[in-house]
């Protein structure tokens, strides 16, 4: 295994972000992975818009790229079409990710572009100092919406999957070993990524995810998503998932021998997928993993074999015969 | 058969936007090409795909100039205009000689035809044509009846009936029916190309036999014409070939970054079948999309291009706003056409010169090159590659929807001939700094990502001089920003310097772009008529090249002929407080140079040029 | 009911479409329905983006907008909260709604601003004289593509079931009938429509639907949904979908008795509805109709409730005291 | 106790972006306000929200001048500076006055805290600060000692001390509390109430006890202050409430639509609460949809108005061109800020005047305002609405990052002495045609959709004149392009004429915007010590004002100065053919006095000015 550590992964520029600020995990974790990876520094490439979140490139010992706001997957998509041995990481917010760069978000996770794409969803615009975001809750105050939001948030998961995402899944800031997982998921994934990872801005949104990940009540309130395993979760009560319809539905369990009935999780399978991503209720539970996976060839690899084919076809082109191309032509003689 | 030898000749094909005026006007050209005609030709096509049928709306034109001598301009007025219907008829009867030639399809001109084409009368019998010679032929009759074997539906026959309009017109100037017999057979599969084929050599014998003309002409080729190889390229297929060629010379993957618009869209289209050149063509899901990916690519050390039309370069201007800040090359082709918003998609202006140099946020220059004519832009395009590596900077390419449409005979070039083209020269792992500065330049160093032990980060906030770790120190900002103007700046020196062409003082007349051929043209006809006059064509609008103000300090007058309301004149009134006069015309088609000459004229005496347009 | 007929509202502009172009019969269908529904010509307000689809506007005798290529969710947005009163329809096209301008619909579909979105779906971008665009085939080749498409489609309507819409349909250029239903519909849907209509470009991607409504096979194909109405279809042999799963499968069945035992359609389930969006498969019929449809307060009736609650309790603004303010002050005299 | 007279002084807070510096400087500027004094205030903080602690980069600052005379800048220079740790002391230090007076937080000055900073040794006991007064504060130990009865923990505690710095400066210029009292008791709850309360109280006390100084000074109110109603406003709030009030003036919902970017956003901020005077606000979700939402409202007749930053205007460009071309009215705010690219986002600059004139495809004018001061943002809004709608037009107002955040006091206007806003008169539906013209001001009517009787289309293609069909004839886009410029010029009807302030001949400086202060400062102290100059500044920059090329005539020499590369000059350059003369500063830092005064003094001496910045 690689002989590196998180320390090799550490720029030496001064971290600009708020104290308690839930990107300084985030980035602890990512850097942790990359040594984990094991990878050289130069084959990493960490691509990112605009917002707190998007000042990550600068703290990784790596080649980084701190675009502008929400271009961030079209930047990553053209670097990996240069350069697609290179191990490319996206980095942006919900703002950045969801609301300007929403739609170079959806044709990336389309066409499945080889990225790492984490989106650190705060619920609010950090950088910009607190207006709502686009997953921002109705009724929530902020300094753009003083009465309150009117717009119903847009679920990431679900937005992914309607795109045609290859690989979704969610992790929290707080878990460090549970994000660093998936982060090295992301990376081994061949195709995009889209990873949720909820991030907690003490500032403007201070406790957004807490009422699932506080210490407190974590255990109670989290499901984590196996391949194979039953979709049940809980210490105090134990409760589990079971099919109602094309849905879900949540159950309060006698025991842990009852979590054989429930549904087991398929990551491959998108209708169960969506239906996890959309569960919603009193007692729905954070689910945190791999919410789908499966495997289709990856933009880039089919774009370049278009260009191996033609020149195992063709030949290497040959510039003279582009000059002259078919219609060229010398002037009869009279 | 004996032939009447002439100079030079404008033919103009219209008719509907389905009837393949654009196709026969192509291989008119070939043709003309092959005998060493000079050549140059205007298409003029409507936006929609289909324009609905025997409108005026719905017109497609296809003009060109060949000649036994060079020429520079698709021609001012049509010596013969060949008309499918009664709205191509009467749409371009203004631009027919006094005197020419009118071939008229007959079949079209019905009540219905009438009405379609907005006319009370009919054209063939009212006075409107007196001017003229009108040659009636029933084109669609004959048409039907010469592809009557082939089994072919109503519709399926009438469509043959371009090439029975080009086998007269082959017969009227004694062009070899070869080449296009060939490309019939090429392209059209059994029974078309059958029909086809006995269509176009219909049209021929029917000129003939007809007699069309008294006697048929003749265009001699051209005088010393080297004996080199030549091909007819339109400007957007130049484009397309330099970038390749220039990508090749610096050995770099070149990297097509594209949204479709019209009149940029063929660059994208001919780029993506050169796939065994190792280009990589990304059709985006949007410009800007398009313009990122492009600098993406050339942070990864590709040769990071993206191509466009004026919205979508208002589009792109936030993030080219980016490749000046991370001074990553990136070239920027922008396919002129006349707006502003939509504006008239299909129709050429200049009008995008001051959003290419003022169009994004701060103090934010960058390179702009326009080319001249269609085969001058594959040279623009290889130099705008050549100086973004050499400076690290974004280069546009201002081209126009006349250049990109527009062909003319291009010489290809001997591939030695062209200068190098070469990044700065990377410094050793130790001695690297992102924004550490070539003395000459003035460019960082381009580190493609994933090099082996100089991994760095770079973005869009104000860079440290140097380290390129972000920075807010005012000094620094403002050495920063006076940095990536020297930088455009010393791109001079890879600039041929001004040079007036014509008489050392008295008027002088710059251009910019597509309108070389005309103001050249003008030009030499006052000079003929004993004016004072040169000509001064700028490739490059900024930097300006070498020696600009001395030269403009020699005449006593200056005419800014543009298709824009002034604004290169404006970009030289400020530079040089020189007072330059504009010619604007802004109608979405390229000066005629009559209208060059005639206000010359005015200006000499005294009177605003622009009556020249009146 | 409404005197108003489809000549009403015909407007005086020569049509620019292709002879034979699906365009025409949907402008057709656009108009009887405006007649039908029964406002007055100026309640009517299209506003399309660019591409062929969107000149539908200046053929339409009511108010009208032809903006920027993408953009026209965003124009309308800004009408209907200046005017909730009319009826806003938006044209748009594959290309100009998922690819340029899939942001904008992404945003107001989950907004559920109160729109009538006609996407026409040729599968190709006509205007521009026939390149692929995202809802083109992998393989297709096209202009820009001429070894064939690398970029998987988008799923119109998963993308819109993904991104929260509250009425997602589908109908078709020619079945004059249902589009017209679909079209009415669409209007008395209180919130976000988005309606997909496949339609044929006979220039570029001629025959692009033909395989399921050809008059020849089209009754064996195409799966029209009613609520509460068994997933059946087909005349020559009758099919059915059953539940498989959290998906469909589509069972040959043996008689209409049979269709009994099939699923019945019910447009409040979205999971059902994702899973309809999402069936693939070499028997997977063409599936037409309401997908889903669900009630939520609109973008706009929220957004101005506040103004109105504002009023309700502060008073009609009074721009004295918008002046002066709480912290305005008069100098203090010595 | 008596008090020492003294006319103005300026004062510097610097901290920590957590410290609350700014909320401190805004409770000085209200005491300085109710007491008459003029004021004008410089905030300066860094785009991150919680800059690392203790580092230069993380020091947010205050600045205010407030006098017993008209002034109008924050000042040059510091009289006393209040520096709560040593980054804050040593990045302003430069600052203060020779012999002026910094106020140092002692208690962070351990080893640590000069690391953070980057200092190798202590400022306090090296010579660092020989040429000023220091007055040592162990402001934090006080503060926590002064709070100890409220129960908060350390953290808590130290936040408190803004508020004993803020005692400190009141008592020393004899400022009343109460206004301050008042403020916390509204803002915060108990125990912070409390504890902020005996914080301010002890600070006083310290100052007074420690004899900050042998006697308080005392700034009398400025004589002859009308008695009116004031309120101290920052640029970004008086834009908001001029919109507010332009739009009650016409009639029409006000509709934002924005998109969150610094330093635009408390615009957007200001209007979401303005919801019972019916202000639609929206944010979008960039801002593409917040200009197009805004020219969609403005279709359904609401006055549609749309505001960013510099890279948010290059992405509206495209839509903005839509509004010109469809000649509906918009206004769009440009906050702007240094560039390009992201830049430096909380810095101030004018560097997208050109992008604001020319950043979009084809010929596209659009009416450009410039507000000069942050009271004077609101009469520039309400004349941007009302050029907007009189003449059917898109307007830009081009403020910037230092006239949006400073403060001054603003006389409450009198809404009477408004000019009223009018839309052209309709015509009957008769006569309507959605591109017929007012005779004098050329605007098309302004129909919303939705009135009975007039339904008709608009888009982005040409259109033809009347019509407002769809139009590709070549001279009629001849004649649109040239209405639609002439109906900006006609807008001149509108302005106030140029005038230039001071002697009639000499040397003129021209400013626009936010350099106003500074340069009519530099411009009375030069003339003080007897040069000819005069000041023009321009509100209008698109069209010019009427009568500019005749006050330009009368001038030797004229100098620009501005906070970018020198667009306005080059503009007046190319207008007037004048050898007008940049003086550029590009450091994301307004103008101080003395950079302009010397610039003054070397043109005068035939030097290049821009040795004034060196
Ligand atoms: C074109 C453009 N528009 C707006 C902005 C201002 N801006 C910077 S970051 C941001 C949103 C940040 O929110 P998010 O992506 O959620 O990131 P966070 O700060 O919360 O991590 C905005 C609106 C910008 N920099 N550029
Ligand atoms: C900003 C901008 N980019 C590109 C274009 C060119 N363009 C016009 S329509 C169009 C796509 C049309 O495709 P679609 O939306 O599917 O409509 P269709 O013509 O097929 O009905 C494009 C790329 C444009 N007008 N504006
Ligand atoms: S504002 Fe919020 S997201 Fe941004 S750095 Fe601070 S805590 Fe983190
Ligand atoms: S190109 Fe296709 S979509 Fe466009 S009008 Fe013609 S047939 Fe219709
Ligand atoms: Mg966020
Ligand atoms: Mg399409």
């Amino acid at each position: 295994m690689s002989d590196l550590s998180r320390r090799d992964f550490m720029s030496d520029q001064t971290i600009r972000w708020c104290p308690g600020c839930g990107d300084y995990s985030i980035l602890a974790q990512l850097q942790t992975a990359f040594a984990q990876i094991g990878l050289p520094r130069e084959r990493y490439a960490v691509i990112s818009g605009i917002g707190c979140s998007s000042r990550l490139p600068y703290y990784v010992e790596t080649y980084g790229f701190h675009t502008i706001h929400g271009r961030a997957p079209a930047v990553a998509t053209g670097l990996k079409l240069a350069r697609p041995e290179l191990s490319v990481w996206v980095i942006t917010g919900d703002g950045d990710g969801l609301s300007i760069g929403g739609n170079h978000l959806a044709h990336v996770l389309r066409r499945n572009v080889d990225l790492s794409i984490l989106l650190f969803n705060n619920r609010i615009y950090g950088l910009t100092k607190g207006q709502f975001s686009p997953t921002s809750e109705i009724g929530k105050r902020t300094k753009s919406s003083p009465s309150g939001v009117v717009d119903p948030p847009l679920n990431p998961a679900a937005f992914a999957i309607g795109t045609g995402a290859t690989h979704v899944a969610r992790s929290v800031d707080v878990l460090p070993k549970h994000l660093r997982e998936a982060l090295v998921d992301a990376h081994e994934h061949r195709g995009s990524t889209f990873l949720e990872i909820l991030q907690n801005c003490n500032i403007f949104n201070d406790g957004a995810f807490a009422d699932y990940t506080d210490r407190a009540h974590r255990d109670d309130r989290i499901l984590y998503l196996k391949p194979g395993a039953p979709l049940v979760w809980g210490k105090e009560t134990l409760r589990g998932l079971v099919q109602d319809g094309f849905g879900l539905r949540v159950e309060i369990l006698d025991g842990p021998e009852q979590a054989e009935d429930c549904l087991r999780h398929n990551p491959s399978d998108r209708n169960l997928a969506w239906a996890l991503a959309t569960l919603e209720g009193p007692h729905a539970p954070l689910i945190l993993g791999t919410l789908y996976q499966t495997q289709r060839p990856t933009y880039e690899s089919e774009a370049l074999r278009q260009i191996s084919d033609a020149r195992a076809t063709l030949g290497e082109g040959d510039i003279k015969r582009l000059l002259r191309a078919s219609d060229s032509f010398k002037v009869r003689r009279e | 058969m004996s032939a009447q030898s002439i100079d030079h000749v404008v033919i103009r094909f219209a008719g509907d936007s389905g009837d393949g005026m654009q196709l026969l006007g192509q291989q008119f050209t070939h043709a003309a090409a092959l005998d060493g005609n000079d050549h140059a030709t205007l298409p003029d096509f409507p936006a929609e795909i289909r324009a609905p049928a025997g409108t005026r709306g719905g017109v497609s034109g296809f003009q060109i100039q060949f000649a036994s001598e060079v020429i520079h301009t698709p021609g001012d007025e049509c010596d013969v205009l060949v008309a499918m219907n009664p709205a191509a008829l009467v749409k371009n009867l203004d631009d027919l000689k006094p005197g020419g030639l009118a071939i008229v399809n007959v079949d079209r001109f019905e009540a219905i035809d009438l009405k379609k084409a907005e006319l009370a009368s009919n054209p063939l019998t009212d006075d409107s044509l007196a001017n003229f010679r009108v040659f009636e032929a029933p084109i669609s009759t004959l048409t039907t009846g010469a592809v009557e074997p082939f089994g072919l539906n109503r519709k399926q026959a009438d469509r043959c009936k371009n090439f029975f309009a080009l086998g007269m017109m082959f017969w009227l100037y004694s062009k070899s029916m070869d080449p296009t017999r060939h490309a019939i057979e090429r392209r059209f599969g059994s029974p078309f190309r059958e029909a086809n084929l006995a269509a176009l050599e219909a049209g021929w014998s029917y000129a003939d036999t007809r007699e069309l003309h008294p006697l048929p002409f003749e265009v001699p080729q051209v005088p010393h014409i080297p004996d080199a190889r030549y091909r007819t390229v339109t400007g957007n297929q130049a484009l397309a070939t330099g970038l390749v060629i220039a990508a090749q010379a610096v050995d770099r993957t070149l990297f097509y970054g594209s949204y479709p618009i019209t009149p940029a869209s063929d660059v994208l289209h001919a780029l993506s079948v050169f796939k065994e050149y190792g280009v990589v063509t990304f059709q985006a899901e949007d410009e800007i999309a398009a313009v990122c990916a492009a600098i993406g690519a050339s942070y990864g050390g590709a040769v990071g291009v993206t191509g466009t039309s004026g919205p979508g370069l208002a589009l792109k201007s936030e993030a080219i706003n980016l490749a000046i800040m991370a001074e990553l090359p990136l070239v920027v082709l922008n396919v002129q056409r006349a707006g502003p918003s939509t504006g008239m998609p299909t129709k050429t202006e200049q009008a995008d010169l001051l959003q290419a140099m003022y169009g994004r946020n701060g103090d934010s220059p960058m390179v702009l090159l326009a080319p001249r004519t269609p085969a001058d832009a594959f040279r623009t395009a290889y130099e705008a590659v050549r100086i973004a590596i050499h400076s690290m900077v974004p280069v546009m390419v201002l081209s126009d929807s006349y250049i990109a449409n527009g062909a003319e005979p291009w010489r290809i070039p001997d591939l030695d001939n062209l200068p190098p083209i070469a990044p700065p020269p990377p410094p050793s792992p130790q001695a690297f700094a992102p924004y550490s500065r070539d003395p000459e330049s003035l460019a960082r160093p381009w580190i493609a990502a994933g090099t082996p032990g100089y991994a760095h980060r770079i973005g869009g906030l104000e860079k440290q001089d140097v380290t390129g770790t972000v920075s807010y120190i005012p000094k620094n900002h403002q050495r920063m920003t006076e940095l990536r103007a020297q930088k455009v700046q010393r791109a001079q020196a890879l600039l041929q310097p001004a040079e007036a062409k014509g008489d050392p003082s008295g008027t002088l007349l710059i251009g910019w772009g597509s309108t070389y051929g005309a103001i050249k043209t003008a030009v030499a006809r006052g000079r003929a008529q004993g004016h004072a006059l040169a000509h001064l064509h700028l490739r490059a609008l900024n930097p300006f090249p070498p020696g600009l103000a001395e030269v403009l300090s020699r005449y006593d007058r200056i005419l800014v002929p543009e298709l824009n309301s002034g604004q290169l004149c404006q970009l030289l009134r400020a530079h040089f407080l020189v007072d330059a006069v504009p010619l604007s015309k802004v109608q979405g088609q390229p000066f005629k140079v009559r209208e060059i000459h005639a206000a010359v004229e005015l200006l000499l005496q005294g009177e605003p040029p622009e009556g020249a347009l009146a």
